[in-house]
């Protein structure tokens, strides 16, 4: 059960339990370099909590995760972000709502731009040149994603579609390795979502991020994912192409009896 | 001198229990610090002198009037102002009721003048308890603490109106959702908890002797301390808080010496939050 | 949403030094305060003075409670840090002006830190608590260390500042040259908090106050920046302290009292928590109308107290929010 | 070391002129210079504090009115302008800047709080506008007044330390006490009293056994008496705040403290609302005052009954009341005898004035520190009796 160096996720029998509650009951898998992996399951099966088990919201009671053989277990989520490149999003909390368009995409990359604590205190031309540069490349990601023409409003008040696509862009803006996305689709209206899985898929093939999701809509997912995992109680029961996978009888089991 | 540190800690706490089990119960439905608490002490204790000095009523009759006229100005404080605290946030509540505590210590002196009045009442002749001795009053006061929280406890887990303000507490938005006047509850909240306050400033006004527009100020801040320490929105949490805090200041008092008391209270209070931020008997932080 | 820390209201305009009319304002303001003592009196140039006193530990406030989210009432005991310090330092050594407001904004900015550390774990009321503790315990350590501090007597005939110029430099006295002493404090004030927010770390700051998760995930160390933003606010507060004390030329304990951190917690609140402007209009307005209800001495704080309820409920942002509409809608301004 | 002379009360209330004898010639200055006389007050009014200021505030106000029916001072009414200073620093400041500013006052008679009071002092010196206090009890306010430095900042109060010494002496005299404990009030006034105790404690063989501050809105002095219960102590020297003894009183008849322990010091222990209290507690109790409501004098006895048809009967004036008040008429005297309320003629009448006040004579010493007396009183069944008034030169620091 050694990790996987070249995994750009390997998790190693991780487990977590809320006092007697067992929310994940001891996962292990592999995500490869280059991947859309889908993440599924009904609810309450322990998907949030792998999650944050793996992006340092909470600590697993056991168990390790690596990222591309470095042990991230246990470290706090703004390391993980910085030096595993590891970055996740939240269902509910998407933008900072009172910052504008830009202004969330320049924030989100400033942890690449001034590396060091001092550096984000600097107002010199340095420092407004590196904030130049950001801006110049959150333009060019707002372009794709198909949101300059609302670079100036406050975030907090464009459509949560919107914001949903404005928080895709602002995880790429610090050049990840591996994006995990909690409920990219929830929420939002069809033509969104096609846009939606429209940017991943440019992400994945462009870039070569690897992307891990989890969602509910299953159409999307069969779309979207190159690999299909489902979680039932905590535990890893399917593991496979997203058409295997929905075949699968544990699966549907799973389903019909959560 | 142990036992009497211990005596006066405990006729002490109750003191602060019966001003801070109404903050609590406030803070639990409004999540608002109030900062007039201490203000509606200091206005039971002036109803009760009012009663006895200017209508020349007995003590004991001073009580239900002091209590009936601190309930209507609670009424309306909170139609006027606390009603209109409900979904902001908690800022607008401390700025709001600062300013009520200013209006209501301010009218007091503008009503009966800033100086101090002598309180005229109560039974403060002392008793012998295992050898310790200290006034009927006192007793009466810890009684009426012990009372009042098993009616505060019987009523939050018995009562219609007690499950309600635990539901608020809890969740304000499905509350609203189930059809609960959440204003009907704030605003009855809020008079019980303020009247509480005026029980204890009558009950205690006749042991602390003078009374003055300002006096309030000072009860709030001990008894920020204490809803914190308690564990906020807990009922009997409160009042083994208060009792803590009594006790610590008691000790402080005896053997370091009195101007240090507050200082060491809040010392351990920085201490206790350090090791439990939810506060000494809240599993979890609760607001 | 914010899942830690001190939820703060969620709609007002984002600082961005960049907005033209923000810059014309500050330039009018200012250019308006420096001509002030043309038409001015002795005592409106005093009330200017004690705005611009109130300020500094406001902006301090400001940093922490509408930048970084978290409520703190160790502003003042901070302010009192700095005066003390300053004072003493004065005193005792003869250091010039200069150097008694570093002074003053170091050991405030020092003490924060191991206070910080407890405290800053701590979440909303029971850090609010811990902060307000802080502020009592300063106050028995001001009273009981009477071989430093004098105790309750307080220190008294504190120098006043002597700004040293290539001539060997004059001593502020008069209450013109306090003014403008006071005027380009608040000036360098104002430029270093907007300078602080409108960098990568003010970014991060305002990132924690709207969420501390989301932040963090972003890739802010939360604990670190909610740190310096402690410290700093200290820092602000602790350079406004030095500056009263050598004001006022006397400081005893008294400045630990609550009277004072109401104060600052009115301006920040009243004026327009998370803006700079709000907290310059705050502290300018909140003290005018303390001194315009002068004319009812008996009815003062009756009618401060009913003006604090009534702004509170008719604009819940601050006053700030307030003018910038009037200045939309009358003047046509786009605020974008 | 101040010098003490003691004299008979007798003596010095038969030295008492009736006011209206004081009228003396006025010095050579046009009548009407710098127009009518104009005192702000500036004391707390809101607060923790306004419960000393309301005092003083009527005081003031009564001499005013007073002496403006009796047909003003060189023909023209005094005016009596308010500000709050909250006790604090920045308040009275602020106050103080606005009657100086926009009433032009000759005058400021405040503060209560020491702290204000010394922020007041240079704001005077600047105007050159007189600051007469009646109320503080810093010593630095008159060690850097007059000679020492601010030459407009006067002092009508006895010092602390005169009454520091007069409680020990008496103690030790009258009472051999050695035995003392401290319940003092957590201020300059409580922990000034206290110091200057300690200076003279060896020369009275007295030790104190245990030292307790408490702040102005302390409720409960139980665990500090249980304490001082413990230690078996003759007499707990408290100077202190009125409202604050009567908890202590109540709470030392609780623990059953009474006839045991002496208070002595200051806190209106012989007034008649405290005795009320408890007479088995203060029975013996000794009191310093720089003036007390049954002052057995004339003009005093008459500001008494004069006070209390102007506020109610049950409105007992307390020193503050008194202090205020006779600085009103000691104004309006120094301006009678400047000829006028011109800043600097008004304040030379001042340096120059020999005063005739309830408690004594009011001159003011090259530092612009009244001489005034301070009285002792002792509680003797269940009554206050008059021991005799002490006075003495302050001897200042080099």
């Amino acid at each position: 059960m050694s990790p996987d160096p070249l995994a750009a996720l390997s998790i190693r029998g991780i487990e977590k339990r809320f006092g007697s509650i067992v929310a994940v009951a001891g996962v292990s898998v592999d995500i490869k370099l280059g991947e859309i992996c889908g993440l599924t399951g009904p609810n309450g099966s322990g998907k949030s909590t792998l999650f944050d088990c793996c992006t340092g919201l909470q600590k697993p009671s056991t168990g390790r995760v690596y990222a591309q053989g470095l042990d991230i277990t246990g470290w706090d989520m703004h390391r993980i972000v910085r030096e595993a490149r590891v970055i996740r999003s939240f269902q509910k909390a998407v933008v900072f709502r009172a910052l504008s368009v830009e202004e969330n995409l320049v924030l989100c990359g400033q942890m690449i731009a001034f590396q060091g604590m001092a550096s984000t205190f600097g107002v010199g031309p340095a420092s407004r040149h590196r904030v130049r540069r950001l801006r110049e490349q959150a333009g060019h990601l707002l372009e794709l994603v198909g949101l300059s023409h609302m670079r100036h409003a406050t975030a907090g008040q464009i459509s949560f579609g919107q914001q949903k696509l404005l928080q895709f862009a602002s995880m790429l803006m610090p050049e990840p390795q591996v994006i995990l996305l909690d409920e990219p689709m929830a929420g939002v209206n069809p033509i969104l979502i096609d846009r939606m899985m429209e940017n991943i898929n440019r992400a994945n093939q462009e870039q070569g991020i690897t992307f891990v999701v989890v969602e509910h809509n299953l159409d999307a997912m069969k779309a979207l994912c190159h690999r299909l995992l489902v979680l039932s109680r905590g535990e890893l029961i399917a593991d496979g192409t997203p058409d295997a996978v929905v075949r699968d009888p544990a699966v549907v089991e799973a389903y019909l009896a959560g | 001198m142990l036992t009497d540190a211990v005596v006066n800690g405990i006729t002490a706490g109750s003191v602060y229990a019966l001003v801070a089990v109404g903050m609590t119960i406030i803070f639990g439905v409004l999540r608002a610090i109030n900062f007039a608490h201490g203000e509606f002490y200091m206005l039971g204790t002036f109803g009760a002198w009012w009663g006895i000095e200017t209508l020349d009523l007995p003590y004991i009759v001073s009580i239900p009037l002091a209590l009936i006229i601190v309930a209507a100005i609670a009424l309306a404080v909170g139609v006027l102002v606390m009603k209109r605290l409900i979904d902001q946030p908690f800022q607008i509540g401390i700025v709001a009721t600062l300013g009520v505590s200013l209006v209501l210590q301010n009218v007091i002196i503008l009503i009966f003048g800033g100086a101090y009045k002598m309180f005229d009442g109560g039974w403060i002749e002392p008793v012998e308890i295992l050898g310790i001795s200290l006034s009927e009053q006192r007793i009466l006061i810890v009684v009426a603490a012990l009372v009042i929280f098993g009616l505060l406890e019987l009523m939050v887990h018995r009562t219609r109106f007690g499950k309600t303000i635990r539901a608020v507490s809890q969740n304000i938005e499905a509350c609203k959702v189930v059809g609960v006047n959440v204003p009907v509850v704030v605003i009855g909240t809020f008079v019980l908890g303020c009247t509480l306050a005026a029980l204890s400033g009558v009950l205690t006004a006749p042991v602390t002797v003078s009374l003055y527009g300002g006096m309030g100020t000072s009860i709030t801040v001990k008894t920020f301390a204490i809803i914190v320490m308690g564990g906020v929105g807990n009922v009997s949490g409160t009042l083994f808080a208060a009792w803590i805090l009594g006790l610590m200041e008691s000790f402080v008092a005896s053997y370091l010496g009195l101007q240090f008391r507050d200082a060491v209270a809040f010392t351990a209070l920085i201490v206790v939050l350090t090791l439990l931020p939810g506060g000494l008997f809240s599993k979890r932080e609760r607001f | 949403m914010a899942m830690t820390g001190v939820n703060v209201h969620g709609s007002y305009i984002y600082a961005n030094p960049r907005h033209g009319l923000r810059a014309a304002g500050f330039a009018v303001l200012v250019i308006a305060l420096a001509a002030a003592p043309l038409v001015a009196g002795d005592y409106q140039l005093h009330a200017l003075i004690v705005s611009m006193t109130f300020l500094l530990p406001a902006l301090g406030l400001n940093l922490i409670l509408g930048y970084a989210g978290m409520l703190s009432f160790a502003q003042m005991a901070f302010f009192g840090i700095g005066a003390y310090s300053s004072a003493l330092t004065a005193m005792r050594w003869g250091t010039p002006f200069w150097l008694n407001l570093v002074v003053g904004g170091l050991a405030a900015g020092i003490v924060a830190v191991p206070l910080g550390i407890p405290a800053l774990r701590l979440r909303r009321y029971s850090f609010v608590m811990c902060t307000l503790g802080f502020a009592v315990i300063a106050q028995t350590i001001a009273k009981n260390w009477i071989s430093v501090t004098r105790g309750d007597l307080g220190l008294s005939q504190v120098p006043r500042p002597r700004i040293a110029l290539w001539n060997g430099g004059f001593e502020i006295t008069s209450i013109t040259s306090y003014y403008y002493l006071a005027l380009v404090l608040s000036v360098l004030a104002v430029l270093a908090f907007l300078t602080l927010v409108s960098s990568a770390a003010g970014r991060y700051m305002i990132a924690i106050r709207e969420d501390e998760t989301l932040a963090a995930s972003v890739g802010t160390p939360t604990w670190h920046y909610r740190m310096i933003a402690f410290a700093l606010s200290a820092v602000f507060a602790g350079v406004g302290g030095s500056f009263y004390v050598h004001y006022f030329t006397v400081i005893s304990p008294t400045v630990f009292d609550p009277f004072y951190a109401n104060t600052v917690l009115v301006i920040v609140l009243g004026g327009g928590v998370g803006t700079v402007g709000g907290v310059v209009l705050g502290s300018f307005l909140f003290v005018a109308v303390s001194e315009a209800l002068r004319i009812a001495p008996d009815l003062r704080m009756i009618a401060y107290g009913l003006l604090l309820i009534v702004i509170v409920f008719a604009c819940p942002e601050g006053l700030l929010p307030l003018f910038i509409r009037k200045i939309r809608f009358g003047g046509g301004t786009h605020v974008p | 070391m101040p010098t003490l002379t003691r004299r008979q009360f007798a003596a010095l209330t038969a030295s008492t002129i009736p006011f209206s004898a004081l009228a003396r010639p006025a010095r050579a200055q046009v009548a009407g210079n710098g127009g009518p006389l104009k005192i702000g007050l500036i004391v707390p009014l809101s607060g923790p504090l306004a419960r000393f200021g309301g005092f003083a505030s009527h005081g003031a106000e009564l001499a005013v009115k007073q002496i403006n029916a009796a047909g003003g001072v060189n023909g023209a009414p005094i005016e009596l302008m308010r500000g709050d200073s909250q006790g604090t620093p920045v308040e009275a400041v602020s106050a103080a800047r606005r009657v100086i500013s926009d009433d032009k006052v000759q005058v400021i008679l405040g503060d209560i709080a020491s702290s204000a009071t010394i922020a007041l002092q240079p704001v005077v010196e600047d105007a050159h506008v007189i600051l007469l206090n009646a109320a503080s009890s810093n010593p630095d306010i008159t060690y850097k007044a007059g000679v020492g430095g601010y030459k407009w900042s006067f002092r009508s109060y006895p010092t602390d330390e005169l009454r520091a010494k007069v409680i020990l002496q008496f103690g030790a005299e009258q009472k051999h006490f050695t035995r003392y404990a401290v319940l003092s009030v957590d201020s300059d006034f409580g922990r000034g009293a206290i110091a200057f105790s300690k200076k003279y404690l060896p020369q009275f063989h007295g030790e104190i056994l245990s030292e307790d501050y408490y702040k102005d809105d302390e409720t409960d002095f139980r665990p500090v008496l249980s304490h001082i219960k413990s230690l078996n102590v003759q007499g707990i020297l408290s100077y202190g705040l009125p409202d604050a003894t009567r908890l202590i009183v109540r709470q030392i008849l609780e623990l059953g403290l009474a006839g045991k322990v002496t208070l002595l010091g200051s806190g209106e222990f012989t007034y008649p609302d405290t005795i009320k209290v408890s007479p088995a507690v203060l029975n013996g109790a000794v009191e310093a005052a720089a003036w007390a409501p049954d002052l057995d004098n004339p003009r005093s006895l008459q500001f008494v009954a004069d006070y209390r048809t102007a506020y109610g009967t049950k409105e007992v004036p307390n020193v503050h009341s008194y202090t205020h008040w006779e600085a009103v008429y000691l104004l309006a005297a120094a301006a009678k005898a400047a000829g006028g309320t011109e800043g600097s003629a008004l304040r030379s009448a001042l340096e120059a004035i020999d005063y005739d006040g309830a408690t004594g004579k009011i001159r003011f010493d090259s530092h612009h520190q009244a001489e005034l007396p301070m009285f002792i009183y002792e509680v003797e069944g269940g009554k206050s009796v008059e021991k005799g008034a002490f006075i003495a030169k302050v001897e200042y620091p080099a």
